[in-house]
């Protein structure tokens, strides 16, 4: 592959996505290295990993760790999670 | 001090040792804490057991910065949060939040807004196990959302 | 429960003993309670030791009053109050106030609720001895009001 | 002594008065048993045992262990107590 190749091309960009709770049950797993292309926020990534799922709950999202808004920027790297309301304590 | 444990914990005995070792004799005049436990009933329905998932990681994160902004809105000398993940049973202590401070306002509003903070927002879902009735066998539901304290 | 006691009291073991005998296993959610401990300074001034005094007889009764309002007020499960009086030295506990209940709101305030009441209408009085200096030597005094917690 | 007599005298009333912390030792008693005379109120008691001394703080007043108003009543077998402000806790 050529350097004039690479540019022609968006290139997927790997993130590592992690599910919680009924969230993992409902997609039964818990993690996953996704090789995403076209996305550049966490909410796209959302719309790609829960395509033809009903969820019908409300859905929050962190990027590596940090609570993150659905326009959140991600990047290759990132580690980003998608969990329902939290009932600790 | 913010500890995740798997293992069944003694409130009074963590607060004891705690405060022995954070040696702060004569400095603290009060003490205000919080000890949330397990029921045995939640929403009429009879609770046999619960387990606790979190997200190793960010949990302690986010439980540092909950503490972290206490600090700077209050006067505090120590903080202590403890929180139960894995299995649990009725009647188990679920999660500790503790503040010493030199005069009570301090350690009462801290230790109020450091749980419920938690609750909102510190990455823990419970799911409970049902008593089974009559027509149903024991099934398994997870709690929707936490309702605010105040 | 209310109790005047003229002996040091450790505020974690009166916690855990009267939990274990209060018998409301899978009843209680929540546990807020309130620790107050003497400190070795106040206004500026080294303090070596204090003499609590009290109305034997009306704070008792006073106590039980605070207690009775904050039931009428919030869904209680328990209370458990117990206060020092005599001869203290720095570090000493000199009171614990505790509320049990099935939600964590109703501990909150109704603790917070016996604290100040207690703090502004109990009838106990403190006076401080205070570190001699090199021109005065070692002194009494009486601490003259409570300030308010909220 | 005849019924008329006692009608024409008032009789003093028998209370018990207490006195707590700086008033304990200004005073220099703790209890007392008070034989007043043309007294009703308890600010009235506490003007005749005060009288003479340099009273700087608040009292606050108590009858038969329940705090009490300057105007509120007082009777024979009353416990009356005067103390300056709470600092417990």
């Amino acid at each position: 592959m050529t350097q004039a190749n690479d540019q022609m091309y968006e290139e997927a960009m790997q993130i590592k996505v992690l599910y919680f709770a009924s969230l993992k049950e409902l997609f039964g797993r818990s993690e996953e290295q996704l090789s995403a292309e076209g996305v550049s926020t966490v909410d796209d990534v959302w719309k790609l990993v829960s395509k033809g799922y009903d969820v019908s709950h409300q859905v929050l999202y962190s990027i590596n760790q940090e609570y993150a808004q659905a326009d959140a920027l991600v990047k290759a790297g990132d580690e980003v999670a998608f969990f329902p309301p939290v009932t600790g304590g | 001090m913010v500890k995740i444990t798997g293992i069944a914990f003694d409130p009074w005995e963590e607060l004891s040792s705690f405060q022995t070792a954070m040696k702060r004799e004569g400095e603290y005049g009060a003490c205000a804490n919080f000890v949330g436990t397990m029921r045995d009933m939640n929403e009429g329905d009879v609770v046999n057991g619960m387990f606790l998932e979190h997200y190793p990681g960010m949990t302690e994160k986010h439980l540092e910065k909950i503490v972290q902004a206490a600090k700077e809105q209050w006067d505090i000398l120590e903080t202590l949060v403890i929180h139960r993940v894995g299995e649990l049973l009725p009647n188990d202590p679920i999660v500790l939040v503790a503040v010493w401070s030199a005069h009570r306002k301090d350690a009462f509003e801290a230790s109020r807004f450091i749980m419920e903070d938690l609750k909102s927002k510190a990455p823990f879902w419970k799911k409970e196990s049902l008593e089974s009735t009559g027509q149903t066998a024991e099934k398994n539901r997870w709690v929707e959302k936490n309702t605010s304290g105040y």
